[in-house]
């Protein structure tokens, strides 16, 4: 019990005495999610809408796939893209095992069944008569996903901090791509898990409490512009 | 020509709700699409606008097929405000402006042009303009809707029961934008309305839709059953008061008859006529239209039908509303629809 | 500092989890200017990292898949560096009364009492040495026993599942003194059986074979393993302590080189 | 008294959109609200419904002062028909047997309600009952939204637009129903509506809006400014066709007049008069009501003067549509509004 | 790269011969995963709900702070609910480390966020006039809640899935607190984690594929379910 409390306490100690070990692992946290929840939605996003917005033979099965993807688990992605990139597979010569760019690729292969799958339930959840306002107004291709995309706004916002959320706490991934090398590689979480194996409880909450407070900023910035909708 | 419909049907799970063998529309006009609820007036702007293709048949666009690929293209010129409009979740302003950035309108000439949209559905820029999407009123909503139609001076206008909601004050300046569309930017529109009265106003020429068919009736006068035969081979139906209508010819699956207002007369005294139906009845409505028409509705038993005369044909009964008269038409002037 | 020289290294947890390696990598770059990074995992991923050329050097303990290793042409430079050993550890009330006794009595009298005895059960070194006890006890592993918990993990966690549930296990000796430090000296499990001479732990580093592996950085790797044989790294292995206990054991001169 | 407003006011963001110091409502009654768009009927009537709180002043219900967490049990017997009137996503016959099954009816009795309501708004059971809520044209599920209220025979329906996007006979149908629930079930029941020729012949009473505040006069002959200030103290409009119009008093913040129906005079000469305002216009329409009164539009300029008259007048003036009139009224009958 | 493929034909070599191992992790796996989104959706919808349908001062920063939680890293669950269940801690006595029920009470946790954050939004983007609707219709108290999350059941469905995906892919919490304990408390993520730390990545990857193939059938169930929406 005690070192839930002890961890909240080592937090503040970390984060106030500049730890360069944990102000390492923020950045490199920091770095990994940018890069991931950014491919994730240049790649999602439009998936999403497209998957959500038009009608194809098959659709159902690919939205049963994609929900099925939902429960990809990280080994599997981690195996996954360690084949590809692991010195003798085929992107071998990029050089990414071990790198957080590597790492960024297995948490977008993670994520994107989520921004995909959620995006997608979004606008199908709009209204009809949002798409035939848009359609009768003349908008066509590009402009007409942006401003779906944009009138089911808190939907894909939603989907956006859900996938976050996943990847900034993800630790199997960033462990098995990243290998948790000190100073290069470690982010919190793969530091969590390792302080935790070694049976440092504390420090293991502390890390987590760093991490959920990370969490709690991005998402406050998030939750602010959503609140700008008021009343509605 | 502007649009051709050709052997058009639209079924939705297999209920067939559009039938036309024929349609042209041409440019120019302002038509009036009428018809009771469920008739197909919408599934037929729907697919005028090129929101929806028909299940089968053809529809031509300035003479050419139209391809499923084109109306993406064609949609810029054709632009229709829903019957269920809605705005999109920004400003007034950005509602409106919202077609003109489409189109690429640099930033002044577009803010003039909304405020001016504004203006003609009698909203005041300075009031509303900054107005959140849902800081609106029924009415008030419903003309952003039709102002962000308005000003993109479309060559093909289609309204979906424009006033809606809307007060008789505005109801007219709609009126006015309709015509002034009309004739400032030769825009062919199709209204669709159950206010008549509002509708005769504007409308050049009146399609009547019934059971998902174009008949060639007004929309007036249409009686619906049940009819029973009789041996003459008549068929009789009889109204709440006690009185009857003779109908001839052969009923059609519907079992509903129109009568053109123009076959109906009018007259004070019912005693002597050849015609069939001689109904006693009370005049509750009249209605002045432009050269000097003057309809008539005459309430009976618990039907009210429909009567176009002269000005001076009123004149000549010393019509007023309120006063008891006699409507009398022939047996064969019904059409089964 | 794209000139700077670094050498990836894969290991088990135990080396790292201790410290060993926070503790020798300052000291290998004051001596060489190569800058050591790891990853730590299980013995036999870290062998498959080395299969597939994504690390220069491993440092392990499981001297029969090692050989297999070397033998596939995978590794070279085979260089046993350092040794701990297994001790059998349980609760302080001792409930199967193994106290003292040797490694394979005390498994026998765990077997018959139906003690709980948690296993890692992963194939690794240390599971290795416990299914060679087994046998060398005559009995068959308890595969599906009530008592016998198999956690497939790491030897700490093996370590805390053991203490939840009052139960013995097999584990080496550098891994509970760590586990001991957490306690700050109060474990909830003590050592009941030591010094069996055949349950010695030893670790070797091993190269990536350059000839599999060009991109490999060999010549580092077989500096780290001269490094590693080396008095002056086998001094500092003798005088690494946790709660002023000795961890691991140098012993690269007295072992043979296997190449 | 059924209701009791006291000193209510509703604000939006800081703009106050209903004022109203004092209003009550008696039961059994039909009463209309009018008003032009944005005049505050939504706002009043979803008050009334318990469906929102005034921002300040106290409601009275059955004469006792309403509580917050009284809502959800006067909401059991107080029921709206909302402007933006949408069905639960589920069939239309669940849709109308939903209020019902919350009150816990047995399915038997309930089966029948439905039928029986579906037949009130004019949709065959038969046909409708087991269409999912998207198969429906607008005015089908406008209707289907307003049996889904009558089914429930509440002690007070409040029906917001109820005829919108709804057909003639439809409209006479509804008609019908709100006059039975009023006569059968002793409901009272408030109408907002645009459709003022619909709304009268239902009415008992009616309530007028402007600007958030309820006025004594009917909806009629509202004239909004820009008004000029003349040296002789009147106030002057400048109508499209040159005529002006001349009222005296002081104007109020919102510049809109109105005058009553029944301060205008109608004559065939406008020679000889007292009046200060005698306007040259032509009849557009004339309409019966009960109690032989005939109410008749003249349009003057731009705008649309209504007078009431009786029948004999009517006659004595040998009125008829399309005629030359002159509207007549003192410039004292003018009330700032 | 070989062992993609080498996965795939071991899965079904493992599922067809019925492999008794497997067989155990793949019931494990189904009895913890339906027991913890049974209690996920039990707590969170209707926490959720009043989320999203009612509006309090501070709203906006529980619904920050529950966004921030879907960052919530299963080492940071593990180690809290450990400190709560373990032999030490205040439920000890009821013996949940190291068994399936323990692994659930992690995974409720974990999952909650989603649940509640997934369908609080979905209720905040069912049109205001759902719910007039059904209050004018005399809807009150918790059938007025049960119908506006029927009204929003394809928004709690994705919910629902999306914390199911998670829940049966998670393997850090039931490592953690199930032990990963053969013949018990194995599920098939942390078999898959074993596995792949002993190098064994072919078997990672067939399990790997056999829980794909449950995540589909579970959510190819639910997508019908869905599908029977049609065309609207
Ligand atoms: N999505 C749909 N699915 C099934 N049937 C539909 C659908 N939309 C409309 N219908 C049916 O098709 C017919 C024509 O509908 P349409 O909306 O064109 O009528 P409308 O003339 O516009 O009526 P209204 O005056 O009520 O708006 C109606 O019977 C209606 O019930
Ligand atoms: N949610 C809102 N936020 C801000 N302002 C609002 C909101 N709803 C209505 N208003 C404003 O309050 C005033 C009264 O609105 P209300 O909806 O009561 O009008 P109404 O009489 O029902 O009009 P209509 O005939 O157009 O339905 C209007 O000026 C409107 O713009
Ligand atoms: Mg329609
Ligand atoms: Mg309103």
């Amino acid at each position: 019990m005690d070192y839930i409390l002890a961890g909240i306490q080592e937090a503040f100690v970390l984060l106030l005495s500049g730890d360069e070990e944990v102000y390492t692992a923020v950045f490199a946290t920091l770095k990994v999610s940018s890069m991931s929840i950014f491919f994730t939605l240049v790649i999602g996003l439009p998936t999403g809408f497209l998957l959500g917005y038009t009608n194809f033979p098959g659709k159902n099965f690919v939205r049963s796939v994609v929900d099925a993807l939902l429960a990809l688990p990280t080994v599997v992605v981690g195996l996954w893209v360690y084949a590809f990139i692991s010195s003798r597979g085929p992107l071998g010569n990029l050089n990414l095992l071990f790198t957080l760019p590597g790492v960024a690729i297995g948490e977008v292969v993670l994520a994107l069944p989520i921004v995909i799958a959620l995006s997608a339930q979004a606008i199908e959840e709009l209204d009809l008569s949002v798409k035939d306002t848009l359609l009768t107004l003349g908008a066509a291709g590009r402009k007409l996903a942006l401003d779906i995309l944009w009138e089911g706004r808190y939907g894909m916002l939603m989907a956006a901090v859900t996938a976050y959320g996943r990847i900034i706490s993800e630790v199997g991934v960033a462990t098995m791509l990243g290998g948790n090398i000190k100073w290069r590689t470690r982010t919190i979480t793969t530091a969590m898990a390792f302080e935790t194996n070694k049976g440092q409880f504390a420090m293991g909450m502390a890390l987590g409490f760093i991490l959920l407070l990370i969490a709690f900023i991005v998402n406050g910035t998030l939750s602010f512009a959503k609140r700008m909708r008021q009343s509605r | 020509m502007l649009y051709e419909l050709k052997n058009i049907k639209r079924y939705y799970n297999g209920r067939c709700a559009l039938s036309i063998n024929h349609l042209a529309i041409e440019g120019g006009q302002i038509y009036a699409l009428v018809g009771p609820n469920g008739s197909g007036k919408t599934t037929l702007l729907r697919i005028l606008a090129f929101l929806d293709e028909p299940t089968m048949g053809e529809v031509f666009y300035n003479g050419s097929l139209v391809a499923p690929k084109m109306m993406p293209f064609l949609r810029r010129e054709v632009t229709m405000l829903l019957q269920d409009s809605r705005l999109l979740t920004r400003k007034v302003k950005d509602n409106v402006a919202y077609g003109l950035k489409l189109r690429g309108m640099d930033p002044l000439s577009m803010k003039h042009r909304v405020n001016e949209a504004l203006e003609m559905v009698g909203l005041s820029p300075k009031e509303f303009a900054n107005r959140k999407w849902y800081e609106l009123s029924g009415g008030e909503a419903q003309r952003v809707a039709l102002a962000s139609r308005l000003v993109l001076r479309p060559k093909v206008l289609l309204l979906d029961e424009p006033t809606a909601n809307v007060d008789a004050v505005s109801e007219s300046l709609i009126n006015d934008a309709v015509v002034r569309a009309k004739e400032e930017w030769k825009t062919t529109i199709i209204v669709v309305s159950h206010n008549l009265l509002w509708l005769y106003s504007v409308a050049d020429e009146v399609l009547t839709l019934w059971g998902g068919r174009i008949i060639q009736q007004g929309p007036e006068n249409i009686i619906p059953g049940p009819w029973k035969k009789l041996e003459t081979g008549l068929y009789c139906k009889t109204l709440r008061d006690g009185q009857k209508i003779f109908v001839s010819g052969e009923p059609s699956e519907s079992k509903v008859i129109s009568i053109s207002p123009s076959e109906i007369l009018l007259a004070s005294h019912g005693e002597k006529s050849s015609a069939r139906n001689v109904l006693r009845g009370f005049v509750t409505q009249m209605t002045y239209h432009n050269g000097d028409q003057v309809r008539v509705h005459v309430s009976v038993g618990d039907i009210t039908l429909v009567a176009f005369l002269t000005k001076d044909a009123v004149m000549d009964l010393n019509l007023h509303p309120g006063m008891d008269i006699y409507v009398i038409f022939k047996a064969s002037a019904a059409k089964w629809l | 500092c794209a000139d700077e020289k670094v050498l990836l290294m894969a290991t088990t947890t135990s080396t790292d989890d201790t410290g060993l390696l926070d503790y020798l990598a300052p000291l290998f770059k004051e001596d060489t200017g190569i800058t050591l990074q790891w990853t730590a995992t299980g013995t036999g991923k870290a062998l498959k990292l080395g299969e597939n050329c994504d690390v220069d050097v491993l440092l392990v303990h499981d001297p029969d898949s090692e050989k297999k290793f070397v033998e596939a042409g995978y590794g070279v430079d085979r260089t046993q560096v350092m040794y701990n050993d297994f001790i059998i550890i349980g609760p302080a009330d001792d409930p199967a009364g193994i106290k003292g006794l040797t490694s394979t009595e005390a498994f026998k009298k765990i077997a018959e009492k139906k003690a709980i005895f948690v296993s890692r059960a992963d194939e690794s070194g240390t599971h290795m040495k416990e299914k060679f006890v087994w046998q060398q006890a005559g009995l068959d592993v308890p595969d599906k026993e009530e008592w016998y918990v198999q956690t497939g993990q790491g030897m700490l966690i093996t370590i805390n599942v053991a203490a939840e549930k009052k139960g013995y296990t097999l584990t080496d000796r550098g891994t509970y003194i760590k586990y001991e430090a957490n306690y700050e000296g109060k474990p909830p499990l003590v050592i009941l059986s030591e010094g069996d001479p055949y349950l010695l732990n030893q670790y070797s580093v091993i190269a990536v074979n350059p000839e599999r592996c060009p991109k490999a950085k060999y010549d580092l790797a077989k500096k780290f393993i001269e490094w590693m044989a080396s008095p002056r790294a086998q001094q500092a292995i003798e005088d690494f302590r946790l709660m002023g206990k000795q961890l691991f054991f140098p012993n690269a001169d007295v072992a043979s080189q296997s190449k």
